[in-house]
């Protein structure tokens, strides 16, 4: 960990990252991406060349720059952070680590977890070596999440879990997942405590859920007398919902910097181009059609400039976390509102199951448009998203 | 003024209870494994045929009732309810017109009687690109010797996989003209599609394919965009039928889905969205029979009504399709369930014949805007 | 009454009534319209042929056709009423006999009043003799309208009346008003007394209220121990919640019916020629502004066809009143919508309050936009309305 | 990414309370009555010149501080959250920028000392039709003897009232340029306009105004363009305040106003428009900064940037002041009310320096759409 040795300007400190990632980072991944663990399973195996660069950036922390060394993140601030991926972008690198265990249980471990817990958990999602998902919504629970009735016994050495989650993605190409279950029935959000659980134990069944689009990554997952040893226990007995409500924080947070955008991967303007044409000056020749896009890609722009506004303005990482609520509406409008243009303009085109009559990208656009009615749903729907909204950073009152 | 007559209220609710008994949405699951290589369930169409529906714009001359299309929009709102699949407007409506509004007074005779008793169905190959574009066939047939050479491609013929005949836009030297074509005949060739919406459609291909001197039906643009027009307005109302079923079948589960210990359905934000959806309804409602009253009597203003009504139609049951998963919430996102089927269909539909934004811009040209 | 004589076929009807309507109708005033009881005020007074058709209908109680006969009406079916209607507007004339009276608290006295009442108010209302204003609405009520608290106490031979009322339309120019007032204030909606006032009683005092357009036809209306005789109550005491919610629906039917939108009065696309211009081929320049003129005028198209497809529907009028509400919501968005797009297009020329340097249509359409934001808040806002229809129409279930 | 610097915070926070103590919304009203001649209150103007606001975008060696459009944005959406009406922008932005942008030295000397004291206000005279067409120019500046001569009429021009110094833009045998004319030179003539955000605006006729040489303060689209921009990205800020306040002031009032023994601010229905308000509101914070930002550094996307700025703010506050006068209901139809001081201010803004649609269009064009 030599760039913790000693204090570092942050322009000494692009000079170096920009230094090592020359030295490192694999020519032959540039315009790369990460792999999601379901793409893995579909068949996009990582290279060698993949292996080797993940292998780099586990070393060096930098998969989780802003967590600490010690459980294996490279402890830089969250200025260094971005400078990392400013020069990570400008040569077409990218982070090879992931997933849920980044994104939500490794910050909420560091957070709530002992010592021994950090130890255990966090370095193997610092080096993307283990994957998580989230057993929190159940059926009939919905966005009513603290209805759950995922029972949870003590049973002396060990609890006893018996229930259903719903809506645990990749659940069966996971490691662990981590879980909120009853464990008192009298009260409601007062009896849910957080639960951590190794999907290879007996009586753990997962199966994916097939969606309107075909395919899936979520699944329903069954608990059948499932044990878990007791420090698995993330927190105490029943304080569960506490640490939950931080951790969704983390995912709101996560999940309003996506860019959900990035399906229409030629962009909205030339695939009008190519499927509807252009007029005398040039223009896409429907003129209704090229006012929308256009609309809807100023939106995008400012959208994406109120992520960037807000990485600036965010030091610690969670402070205005409410406001996260709205940024996450606004993302998902924007792409789902992207998706729905792109079916418009491949028309005839954009009706297609399967093949054959259809090309491979017409296929995805309109395998994606049908996916895209979900970024509104889950990861806390658009109406409670408002109600957090409403209620924490409005401060409007309660009913 | 839709004031129906007590003929047509019989027809709609006989169609309202064979619909609720024969063609729950399920029977669409079922199109997309058992019929997939038809498009729809035959014997369904069978039994539409019985009940007279396939005749209704036929004259009783030629063996049909002569009912019009609002007595059709009565029929199709209930089938579209459940997303009904079958070739009923393709062949009743599209063909029926093209030939009843045509000047072939020989193949009226051959063809509308086998249309009436529904033992021919049709379909009406027009676009050729990934857009609705009436105006821009490229597809020709040339006079040889006493007959028709067709050559062209089509694209995305809905009902062509169980079609009998297709009838097909094609350029002659006097312009754009409809001609029926045996879907048997040598040089038709025809690609499966596997559409989102589960029924049946094909691409088309005719390689010189010959066809008698009367196989032209009719001719000039005119006469098409009035039998597009009809077919048009038809699927308006099947539209209409699916937005008001994905509209009700929403409104039970507002009233008895609990969420926070409320149905959902007592939520202020939820409960103003579907009020002003009830708006768009009405209004999709209104211009849909204002458009099929205004074909049966061949008002001047029925082309306008038309695209009011197709435009409209689009609109309403897309954004009724996403409210319904919406507000379904995870469940509504499940294949298992049936709100996907809705969205769809409604897709589909809004892109055939002519999308919201292409029939805005057509009621822009009609009134000069 | 001849016209009641023998029972008449639709056709005969339409036959008598047209020849009536070419005998009766002055020419001259051909393509007119009713005269609003503060247009009067602002100088626009009726001319003697005005006077002349007026006293004409109501001789034959053509004002309010379906009324009966015995009160001043017409004594038609609401399928005659109906083809007087077409037959009017075939030669350009219009019914010269309007306002509150007509709208609402005719129909109400009809259903609620003694036989006495019905005698004294509704034939004069029939011809056109007295203009009613409402006094329902109070300051700090809003749409909470049965939170009023305008007193009346029983004084044994008069009830004595104490309170402040606010937008009561035309209160300034008005004979009388229809009033509800407290008479138990241990009980909210059924506390409430159904009253008629007449304006002229001492301690009434309307005062107009200025409008963000600036000018108005509302009023503040003061009641200062304001003493009424009890043959002005209508229905029991206590029991004018009732009435006055039957009232609200002959409301609804009346704003749901108007067509808000006849203050373009050369339409849209032809202001939108005059001021941003045509491009070669005639379309309106700007393509963004013409497909939005185009996509309001389909649901201004789509609103007047629903308009017509409920008046054939209703035959004895108040059936699926509720549906009015939806039905009010339209047409206000409609007009609003309508009035936005005309400033849009007026440009530069939309901005003035006052010439000189804008045209009388200018300063018109600049207005009547301003006016054009109460559309969705008067006669019950947008959102009370939504309340209505989602219990009502909808029967969703309550908080 | 918008990092303020010590300096622009003091600024930001000064102005905040300046505006607080000195400039209510009342003060609008004032306008509309005392000042309606002037169309601003003169007092308030010279206290601003007395914090250093005239002279932001003047460089030092002007007798300016030179802080950027960063600093005068934050002035501006100050500003616009109590509707303050001054020549701030038609002086300190569109004029300034006009000179310092210009290659006309003895002007810099000349004006801008003038304008950072003070002593000097301007407007900027552009459109001569109902719609912003500065690609249109019809009003002539030709060569006469050794000076110019001006001929041409503009519209709507804000500010115009209480200028001293008009900035117009004339075409002149090598294209568009901007002229330096003083207000009460012979043959200007000035109408004033009520209008109804109550600022002080007028139409201008040019009939033969003679001008010096050194009148020229610079020319080219590019040059006009980027002036323009400068202003629109100020009155986008100044929007973004008024958009800002209006909310505030709208929340305040949900929290407090209680209807069905509820404040109306614990109905759903309005929770979610509000929260969705705030979300709107966020995208034009993020676009106004970015806009000034790219300004001041002259970046090639600073007129993207400024037209994707001033659209958003012109819907964004447009919708909000529909929205402040629906939420307060019947009161905010009032005059009394402040409601309607947002909506007509909204409005106005929207249409001055081209509106939402204008900008789109220009988007658009710049990205090639």
């Amino acid at each position: 960990m030599d760039h913790q040795a000693a204090p570092q300007t942050d322009e000494q400190f692009r000079a170096s990252a920009r230094q090592w990632l020359a030295d490192n980072f694999p020519v032959s991944l540039k315009g790369g991406k990460y792999i999601l663990p379901h793409t893995q399973e579909e068949g996009e195996k990582p290279g060698p060349d993949y292996l080797l660069w993940k292998g780099r950036i586990a070393n060096k922390g930098w998969g989780v720059p802003t967590w600490p060394a010690r459980y294996g993140g490279g402890g830089l601030t969250t200025c260094q952070a971005e400078i990392l991926a400013e020069e990570m972008a400008r040569i077409g690198a990218f982070n090879p680590i992931g997933g849920l265990g980044v994104m939500m249980l490794g910050p909420t471990v560091l957070e709530f977890g002992t010592e021994e817990q950090k130890l255990r958990h966090v370095p193997p999602i610092a080096r993307g070596e283990i994957e998580w998902c989230q057993g929190f919504s159940e059926p009939g629970a919905g966005s009513d999440l603290a209805s759950l009735r995922t029972r949870c016994e003590d049973k002396g050495d060990h609890f006893l879990v018996n229930g259903q989650k719903i809506w645990t993605s990749f659940a069966h190409v996971s490691d662990w997942c981590f879980c909120l279950v009853r464990t008192d029935t009298s009260r409601k959000q007062a009896g849910i405590s957080f639960l951590l659980i190794d999907m290879r134990t007996e009586g753990v069944e997962a199966r994916p859920i097939s969606l309107i689009n075909g395919v899936s990554h979520f699944c329903e997952t069954f608990f059948t007398d499932v044990k878990v040893p007791k420090e698995n226990l993330l927190g105490e007995v029943n304080a569960g919902w506490g640490i939950a409500k931080r951790l969704l924080q983390h995912e709101r947070n996560g999940l309003s910097s996506q860019r959900n955008v990035a399906n229409v991967e030629r962009g909205l303007p030339d695939l009008a181009r190519a499927y509807v044409g252009t007029d005398d000056e040039g223009r896409i020749a429907d003129a209704d059609l090229r006012a929308r896009i256009t609309a809807h890609m100023m939106r995008q722009h400012a959208y994406g400039l109120t992520l960037r506004h807000r990485n600036a303005g965010i030091e610690a990482g969670l402070e205005g976390s409410a406001q996260m609520s709205v940024l996450k509406n606004l993302g998902a409008r924007v792409a789902q509102d992207l998706n729905e243009l792109a079916v418009e303009i491949l028309g005839i085109a954009g009706l297609g199951w399967e093949g054959p009559g259809y090309s491979e990208e017409e296929l995805e656009l309109t395998s994606g448009w049908l996916y895209s009615k979900c970024f509104s749903i889950y990861g806390g729907s658009h109406e409670v998203q408002n109600n957090i909204t409403a209620k924490r950073v409005l401060a409007l009152p309660s009913a | 003024m839709i004031v129906l007559s007590d003929e047509q209220i019989m027809l709609r609710d006989m169609a309202k209870s064979w619909v609720a008994d024969r063609v729950p949405v399920s029977a669409l699951r079922a199109v997309r494994t058992t019929y997939a290589d038809h498009g729809s369930d035959p014997v369904l169409y069978t039994e539409m045929a019985e009940m007279g529906w396939t005749g209704i714009l036929i004259p009783e001359a030629h063996g049909g009732v002569d009912m019009g299309l609002v007595s059709l929009g009565l029929i199709a709102e209930e089938l579209g309810r459940n997303l009904a699949a079958s070739p009923l407007l393709s062949t009743a409506v599209a063909a029926a017109s093209a030939i009843v509004r045509g000047d072939n007074e020989a193949k009226k005779a051959e063809l509308l009687p086998a249309i009436a008793t529904g033992s021919l169905t049709a379909a009406l190959a027009i676009d050729e690109g990934p857009h609705h574009r009436p105006d821009n066939i490229a597809a020709t047939a040339r006079v040889d010797n006493d007959g028709w050479v067709l050559n062209g491609a089509k694209r995305g013929v809905a009902e062509a996989l169980s079609a009998d005949l297709l009838i097909v836009a094609a350029k002659t030297d006097d312009g754009i003209a409809l001609f029926a074509c045996p879907a048997d005949r040598e040089g038709v060739e025809k690609t499966r599609l596997a559409r989102i919406d589960s029924r049946g459609a094909a691409d088309l291909r005719f390689t010189n394919v010959r066809l008698d001197k009367a196989a032209l039906l009719g001719s000039g643009q005119p006469y098409v965009d009035r039998v597009l027009d009809a077919l048009r307005a038809a699927q308006a109302a099947e539209m209409l039928g699916g937005t008001v079923q994905a509209f009700e079948t929403t409104l039970d589960y507002l009233r008895t889905r609990v969420q926070f210990d409320h149905p959902i359905g007592s939520f202020q934000a939820l409960q103003h969205r579907a009020a002003d959806m009830m708006g768009e309804i009405e209004l999709t409602r209104s211009a849909v029979y204002a458009a099929l009253t205004a074909l049966d009597a061949d008002d001047r203003d029925a082309p306008i009504l038309t695209s009011l009504a197709k435009a409209m139609a689009g609109q309403t049951f897309r954004a009724m399709a996403k409210e319904m998963i919406q507000m379904h919430g995870g469940i509504g996102m499940t294949d298992e369930h049936d709100a996907g089927l809705y969205l769809k269909r409604a897709h589909t539909a809004d892109v055939e014949l002519g999308n919201a934004a292409f029939h805005r811009e057509r009621y822009a040209q009609f009134l000069n805007i």
